[in-house]
C-alpha cells in the first residue's frame, strides 16, 4: 500500500553520512572505483567538525627527522593508547600515513614547507620525532577545503543539511536509510548497497567541550540500533588546556601548540605544578597525564576563581606568539577580550575526542553488520585509551580511504534492497509525532540536566558513585523521553532535531556510563580514583551489542601483536620511559 | 543583570509569504556573544526558531546574519558592542528557507565549475616548493565559507549577473597562485566567472571576518591576468617574442 | 550564475538624474576651463606648474590614469554612481521588482581595463616633476635658494612617484605579480623582495592616491598665489654658489 | 578624526579648491572686490583644504 506520506528516494551504491574528513574520503575513493556515491550529512558542507583540527597531521615522512619510520610511529601510537588498540590497524594507519598526506599534496593542500622545499613537520606530545605536517594553526580548515573541491569535481550527489534518523537492515544486511532534509522539510528514502558511517565524536554529551553542534554520536547511536558492535565507549579524551572565561566560551579549544611554543601552567599561587607532577615532560606529557593534573590543583583548590588555572606565553613576547599562534592571539582577543602577550590565560580541562566507537574490521573498516562500514572519529580500534595529538586526521584520511574501497568492493558483489512501505510509514509518523503532542517538555531541558550530569560526575577522574549518580540521572530522562516534543512543522526545526539527537545522545551516554562502571582501573583517558592503577586482567575491550532490544555487553580480549611488532614495541618503551 | 531585546525576523517563504519580527528579552551575561543570545531564546521561548550554527568559534562560518543591517557572524558579534536593541535578519542576497537560516547551496553549484587544481604535466612528486612562494595563496585558504562577502556585494545583492562573486574569485586566486598549478583560469573567468561586473567598491573586504584582503590580493590580480588575455595586444606581442611571461 | 528573480531595469547611468554626478562633470568643466583661460606656462620665479610641467596636453591622459586607477574606482562608483550607495544597503526595487540598470566593467567602464597602458604615461611623466625642483632650486643665477614652494614640489614629485608604484597593474607587470612560483623562474629571489616590498607600498594604495591628488592642487593654487601676489613664500636656504 | 567623517573628505577637497580658484577668476578677471574679502575667502578655502586632507589620512573609508 502507497504510504500516505510524501517522501523522495535516492538510490546508490554507497551511502555515506558524515561529510567530515573521512566521508569526504571515502566519497572520493568509492566514486574513483564507478560507484555511484550519496554523501548526506547533517551540517553544510564543508562545515564539519574537522574544520576546527589546529595541530596537524601525524606521519612519518621524516623530511625533519630522518631517522623516523613507520615502526616509530607504530610505537609511538600502541604505547600511547595503553596496549587495547587493535594492533592491525594502528600497523596500516602508520605504514599508510605517509601516502595519504602526499596524496593530499596531489589533490591541491599547501603545507607548510621546509627550507629545502619539502613538507614541515613540527614536534607534538609524546612523538618521539617531528612529525606534525601542518598548515598554519588551521590543518583541518585545509583539507577538509582540499577534500570539498575534490568531492565537488566527481559526480557523487551531496544532500547537506540531511538527518539520518534510522538505518534499515534486512536478516544482518543493510537495505538503506530514512531521514529528512532540514532545508526541505521533506522525507528521504535512501536505498543502497553498503553503507558508511562517519559521523565523528559525541563531545556534546558534555557540557564543557571543544566538538561542534554536530558531534552527538548519531551515526553511533542509529548503527547500534541496527545491530552494529560498539567498542571502548568509556575511552573519552580530555584535552588539557579548554578555555574557561567566559561562559560562553567554555570548553573552546586552546591548541597544544601553546605549551609546545614554551607555554607554562601556573596555579592560583603562581607556582609551576607540572615540575612537581611530571619533572622530565613538564607541560608537554600526554594529554591525559597533563589533564589530570590541572583537575587535581582545581579541584585541592589551588585553581582561580573561575575554576581554572593559568596558562603563560607572556615571556615569549607578542611578535613571537604573533608569528607562531595568531589564531590563539585573536581568539582570546575576539572572545575574551584577553591579550596573551601581556596577561595569563584561564584554561581547564575539555571533552576532546572519543577514542570509543563502531567495531570494525582493520582492512575493510566493516563492521558485524554487512554492508555496514564506518571511518573515522564514529570508528574505534586505532586509538586505543588515548589518542596521540595529530593521529586523527591522517586517521580520517587512512580509513576514509579503506571504507570507500571496502565498500566498493563490497557492493560489487551485494544486491540492491527495496525498503517496504510500512517501514517507511512507521518511522516517519514516529519523526512526526514529535511536533504533534499536546504541551510537550522542552527537550533542551533534559538535554541541560544530562550535559550537566555528565560533565560533573563522569568527568577525568571517576568513581563507582559518581558513576552510578549518572546512570540514575540517565535512566530518569528516559522514562519521560515519550513526553519530549516541540511545535512547528518539519523544516529547520531545531526542536525536533534536538528531540532526535537527545534519544541518541541517552543511548550513547548510558553505554559510556555502563562501560566507564564496568572497566574498574585507570587506563589512558580512563581514570578511576577508586581503581588508580592498570592491571593487566582488564586488557580487554568493552564491547556493547543490540540483541532483540536487550543490550548485551562482553569483555573481548585483546588480539596480541605478532613478534616482530613485539620487538618494536619493547624499543619504544625504552626509549619512551 | 540588564536585559537586551532581540528582534528576529520570522519568515517561511514556502509556507507563506508573510514576514514578520518577533522580539525576545534575553538576559545578558558577561562576555555574551549575539548566538548565545539566540539560543537562549531558541532553549527557553521559541525551539522553533530556526538558526544555523555549528563550531561557535567563528571557525565554520554557518552563522552567517545581518545583526543591526551589518553583515557579521553572530558567534563573533558581542551583545555589549550593540547596544540595548539587537535586529537580526538573514543574508539578503540568498533566498530564505526559514527565519535567519538561508539557502547557500548555489554556492556549490558554482563551486563545482571551477577548474580544480591540475599540475603540470611533468611535476615531480612529492612536490617541492618555497615557503615564500606558498604565502599569497595561503591567505585565501583561510576562508571559512561563510558567505558575509557574496552577501554584501552589491552586484550580486541588487542585480542580476553571472557573477561568481567575490568568495569564488578569492577560491580562484588560491588555485590560480599555487605555485604548481599547471593552467590559467582567467578565460573561465572573463567568460563563465563574470569579473567584469565587479567594481572595485571593497565592500567585501571591509566584511571578511578573517582579514583576507579580497579585492587587494584576489581580484584585482584576477581582473590583471584577464587583462592580459584580452585586452592587452602589447602584453601578448611581448609574450609571443619572449615567450617566457607567462610560463 | 547568480539569477535572482529581479529584473533589471535597462537605463544607463548617466542619463539617470543624478546630482553628484553632474555637480562632478560640472566641477571638471571649471577647473579644466581654468587651467586654459590663465595658463601658468612657463616657470614663475622658478617654480613650474605641476599641471603644465611637460605640456597642458598630457592632462587628459594623467586624467585618464587618476580614474582608472583602482583606488578611485571605489570613490567614484560608490559617491558619484551610487554603485552601491554603501555597503550592504537594502534593495531599490523599481515598481515591479526592476532594479537601476548596471553594466559594472563590460559597458562604458570596460575602459578601465586599459589602466596599465595610462600607467606607462604615467612614469613617464615623472621625470619632469624632479626636474622642476631642480630648476626650483638654481632659479637665481649663481645662488642656490631653497624655498617653501620647491619643498612642496618635492613632496609632490615624491608622493606621485609613491603612487605610481604602488599601484596595483604596477605590481602585475612590473614586479611580474602574474608569476605564480617565484623561486622556480631564473632571479626570483630578489624579484621576490621587490614583490614583497611593492606589496607593502600597495596596502596604502588608496592614502598615497588621495594625498597625491591634493598636493598635486594644493601646488597649483599655491603658484597662483604668488602669481597673484598673495605673500605665501618663505625662503629658509639661500646661499651663493 | 572618526570613521565616518572620511566621507567628506572629497567635498571638503571640491569646496576648499572651489572656493581658492573662484578667488583666483575674481583676480584675473580685475572684479573690483575688497581686498578683505578675498583674503578671508581664500583662507577658508585653504582651511577647508587642510581639513579635507587630514579626513582623508584619517582612516581608510
Amino acid at each position: 500500500m502507497a504510504s500516505n506520506h510524501e517522501y523522495s528516494k535516492v538510490e546508490s551504491d554507497v551511502l555515506i553520512i558524515g561529510a567530515g574528513g573521512a566521508g569526504l574520503r571515502a566519497a572520493i575513493e568509492a566514486s574513483e572505483n564507478k560507484k555511484s556515491v550519496v554523501i548526506v550529512s547533517k551540517s553544510i558542507l564543508g562545515k564539519a567538525h574537522t574544520v576546527m583540527a589546529e595541530g596537524g597531521m601525524a606521519a612519518s615522512l621524516g623530511n625533519v627527522d630522518k631517522q623516523d619510520s613507520w615502526k616509530v610511529h607504530f610505537a609511538d601510537t600502541y604505547i600511547e593508547g595503553v596496549y587495547i588498540n587493535n594492533w592491525k590497524m594502528v600497523e596500516i594507519f602508520s605504514k599508510e600515513a605517509a601516502d595519504r598526506v602526499y596524496e593530499l599534496e596531489r589533490f591541491g593542500a599547501l603545507f607548510d614547507r621546509t627550507a629545502d622545499g619539502k613538507i614541515l613537520q613540527r614536534a607534538f606530545g609524546a612523538h618521539t620525532y617531528r612529525r606534525l605536517c601542518h598548515v598554519g594553526d588551521k590543518t583541518g580548515l585545509e583539507l577538509i577545503r582540499t577534500l570539498e573541491d575534490k568531492v565537488l569535481h566527481t559526480d557523487t550527489r551531496i544532500l547537506d543539511e540531511v538527518v539520518v534518523t534510522k538505518i534499515v537492515t534486512e536478516d544482518g544486511k543493510v537495505k538503506g536509510a530514512i531521514g529528512f532534509s532540514m532545508r526541505e522539510g521533506r522525507f528521504y528514502v535512501f536505498q543502497c548497497k553498503a553503507l558508511i558511517i562517519a559521523t565523528g565524536g559525541l563531545g556534546r554529551l558534555f557540557k564543557v567541550t571543544s566538538n561542534s553542534w554536530e558531534s552527538t554520536g548519531d551515526g553511533l547511536a542509529i548503527a547500534f540500533r541496527a545491530g552494529a558492535e560498539l567498542r571502548d565507549m568509556e575511552m573519552v579524551q580530555f584535552h588539557p588546556t579548554g578555555m574557561v572565561w567566559p561562559p560562553s566560551v567554555r570548553g573552546l579549544l586552546v591548541t597544544e601548540g601553546v605549551r609546545g611554543e614554551g607555554g607554562i601552567l601556573l596555579n592560583k599561587e603562581g607556582e609551576r605544578f607540572m615540575l612537581r607532577y611530571s619533572p622530565k615532560k613538564k607541560e608537554l606529557d600526554a594529554r591525559d597525564v597533563v589533564a589530570r593534573c590541572i583537575y587535581r590543583e582545581i579541584t585541592e583548590g589551588r585553581g582561580t576563581e573561575h575554576g581554572a588555572v593559568y596558562l603563560d606565553i607572556t615571556h615569549k613576547g607578542y611578535k613571537f606568539i604573533m608569528d607562531k599562534l595568531p589564531s590563539m592571539y585573536n581568539q582570546f582577543k575576539d572572545f575574551a577580550g584577553v591579550d596573551i602577550s601581556k596577561e595569563k590565560m584561564e584554561v581547564a580541562p575539555t571533552v576532546h575526542y572519543h577514542m570509543g566507537g563502531i567495531k570494525v574490521e582493520p582492512e575493510t573498516e566493516a563492521t558485524n553488520v554487512s554492508g555496514l562500514f564506518a571511518a573515522g572519529e564514529a570508528a574505534c580500534g586505532l586509538h586505543g585509551a588515548n589518542r596521540l595529538g595529530g593521529n586523527s586526521l591522517t586517521d580520517l584520511l587512512v580509513f576514509g580511504r579503506r571504507a570507500g574501497l571496502g565498500a566498493s568492493h563490497y557492493s560489487d558483489s551485494a544486491r540492491m534492497g527495496t525498503i517496504d512501505e510500512k517501514e517507511i510509514n512507521d518511522e516517519i509518523e514516529r519523526i512526526e509525532a514529535f511536533t504533534s503532542k499536546k504541551n510537550p517538555t522542552n527537550p533542551y531541558e533534559l538535554i541541560e540536566q544530562l550535559r550537566q550530569a555528565m560533565s560533573s560526575k563522569v568527568g577525568i577522574v571517576r568513581n563507582e558513585k559518581d558513576l552510578n549518580d549518572a546512570l540514575a540521572v540517565i535512566n530518569q530522562i528516559k522514562g519521560k523521553l515519550d513526553k519530549i516534543g516541540v511545535a512547528g512543522g518539519v523544516r529547520f526545526n531545531p526542536g525536533l532535531i534536538a528531540c532526535l539527537e537527545l534519544q541518541n545522545m541517552i543511548q550513547n551516554a548510558e553505554l559510556l556510563v555502563r562501560a566507564a562502571i564496568e572497566r574498574k582501573e585507570s587506563r589512558g583517558a580512563h581514570t578511576r580514583s577508586d581503581y588508580p592503577g592498570t592491571n593487566d586482567e582488564f586488557l580487554k575491550n568493552i564491547v556493547f551489542r543490540l540483541e532483540n532490544g536487550q543490550i548485551k555487553m562482553n569483555m573481548e580480549p585483546v588480539m596480541k601483536p605478532p613478534k616482530e611488532l613485539q620487538e618494536i614495541l619493547l624499543e619504544g618503551e625504552k626509549t619512551n620511559a | 543583570m540588564h536585559e537586551v531585546v532581540l528582534r528576529i525576523k520570522r519568515s517561511e517563504p514556502s509556507v507563506s509569504a508573510e514576514t514578520r519580527f518577533d522580539e525576545f528579552k534575553v538576559p545578558v551575561e558577561e562576555g555574551m556573544v549575539v548566538l548565545d543570545a539566540v539560543h537562549y531564546v531558541e532553549q527557553n521561548i521559541d525551539p522553533t526558531l530556526g538558526v544555523r550554527w555549528n563550531c561557535k568559534a567563528a571557525r565554520c562560518g554557518s552563522c552567517a546574519a545581518e545583526i543591526n543591517g551589518r553583515p557579521k557572524l553572530m558567534c563573533k558579534t558581542r551583545v555589549e558592542s550593540m547596544g540595548d536593541k539587537i535586529t537580526i535578519e538573514p543574508m539578503r542576497a540568498f533566498p530564505v528557507v526559514k527565519d535567519l537560516v538561508t539557502d547557500v547551496s548555489h554556492n556549490f553549484e558554482i563551486a563545482r565549475k571551477i577548474p580544480p587544481f591540475t599540475p603540470k604535466k611533468d611535476t615531480p612528486t612529492p612536490f617541492l616548493m618555497q615557503q615564500s612562494d606558498i604565502l599569497r595563496s595561503k591567505e585565501f585558504r583561510t576562508c571559512i565559507e561563510c558567505f558575509l562577502c557574496q552577501d554584501v556585494c552589491h552586484v550580486i545583492r541588487e542585480h542580476n549577473s553571472d557573477y561568481v562573486g567575490p568568495k569564488h574569485v578569492v577560491k580562484i586566486a588560491s588555485l590560480d597562485m599555487h605555485p604548481l598549478d599547471g593552467i590559467d583560469r582567467s578565460n573561465f573567468m572573463h567568460s563563465d566567472g563574470g569579473l567584469g561586473y565587479c567594481d572595485i567598491t571593497k565592500c567585501c573586504q571591509e566584511t571578511c571576518p578573517e582579514d583576507i584582503k579580497i579585492t587587494d590580493n584576489a581580484i584585482i590580480p584576477e581582473k590583471e591576468r584577464i587583462v592580459d588575455h584580452v585586452y592587452d595586444p602589447l602584453g601578448r606581442l611581448i609574450h609571443r617574442i619572449r615567450g617566457s611571461r607567462w610560463q | 550564475m547568480f539569477k535572482t528573480e529581479r529584473k533589471q531595469g535597462w537605463f544607463p547611468e548617466f542619463t539617470e538624474l543624478n546630482w553628484r554626478f553632474w555637480s562632478f562633470v560640472i566641477l571638471l568643466i571649471m577647473s579644466l576651463g581654468a587651467l586654459t583661460w590663465f595658463p601658468v606656462t612657463g616657470t614663475f620665479e622658478g617654480y613650474t606648474d605641476p599641471f603644465y610641467s611637460p605640456t597642458l596636453l598630457v592632462i587628459p591622459l594623467i586624467a585618464a590614469f587618476r580614474l582608472s586607477c583602482y583606488a578611485y574606482r571605489k570613490d567614484y562608483y560608490r559617491h558619484v554612481f551610487k554603485h552601491p550607495q554603501a555597503c550592504a544597503t537594502g534593495i531599490r526595487e523599481g515598481k515591479n521588482g526592476e532594479t537601476r540598470g548596471y553594466s559594472g566593467e563590460k559597458g562604458f567602464f570596460a575602459l578601465n581595463n586599459y589602466h596599465r597602458y595610462f600607467l606607462y604615461v604615467g612614469i613617464a611623466i615623472l621625470p619632469f616633476f624632479y626636474y622642476d625642483f631642480g630648476v626650483s632650486l638654481f632659479y637665481e643665477p649663481g645662488y642656490f635658494v631653497l624655498r617653501l614652494g620647491s619643498i612642496l614640489l618635492i613632496v609632490n614629485a615624491l608622493l606621485l612617484t609613491l603612487w605610481t608604484i604602488s599601484c596595483h597593474a604596477f605590481r602585475h607587470v612590473f614586479v611580474r605579480g602574474q608569476l605564480d612560483c617565484f623561486s622556480c623562474s631564473l632571479g626570483g629571489k630578489t624579484m621576490k623582495k621587490l614583490y614583497d616590498g611593492q606589496s607593502f607600498l600597495n596596502r596604502y594604495h588608496e592614502q598615497f592616491a588621495f594625498i597625491s591628488l591634493i598636493i598635486v592642487v594644493g601646488v597649483d593654487l599655491y603658484i597662483r598665489a604668488l602669481m597673484v601676489g598673495l605673500p605665501v613664500d618663505f625662503t629658509f636656504l639661500k646661499f651663493a654658489i | 578624526m572618526s570613521e565616518n567623517a572620511a566621507r567628506y573628505r572629497y567635498p571638503l577637497f571640491f569646496v576648499g579648491s572651489f572656493l581658492m580658484l573662484i578667488m583666483a577668476f575674481f583676480l584675473h578677471f580685475g572684479v573690483e572686490v575688497q581686498e578683505l574679502y578675498i583674503e578671508i575667502i581664500v583662507l577658508v578655502g585653504f582651511v577647508l583644504f587642510v581639513m579635507s586632507m587630514v579626513v582623508g589620512l584619517g582612516s581608510k573609508e
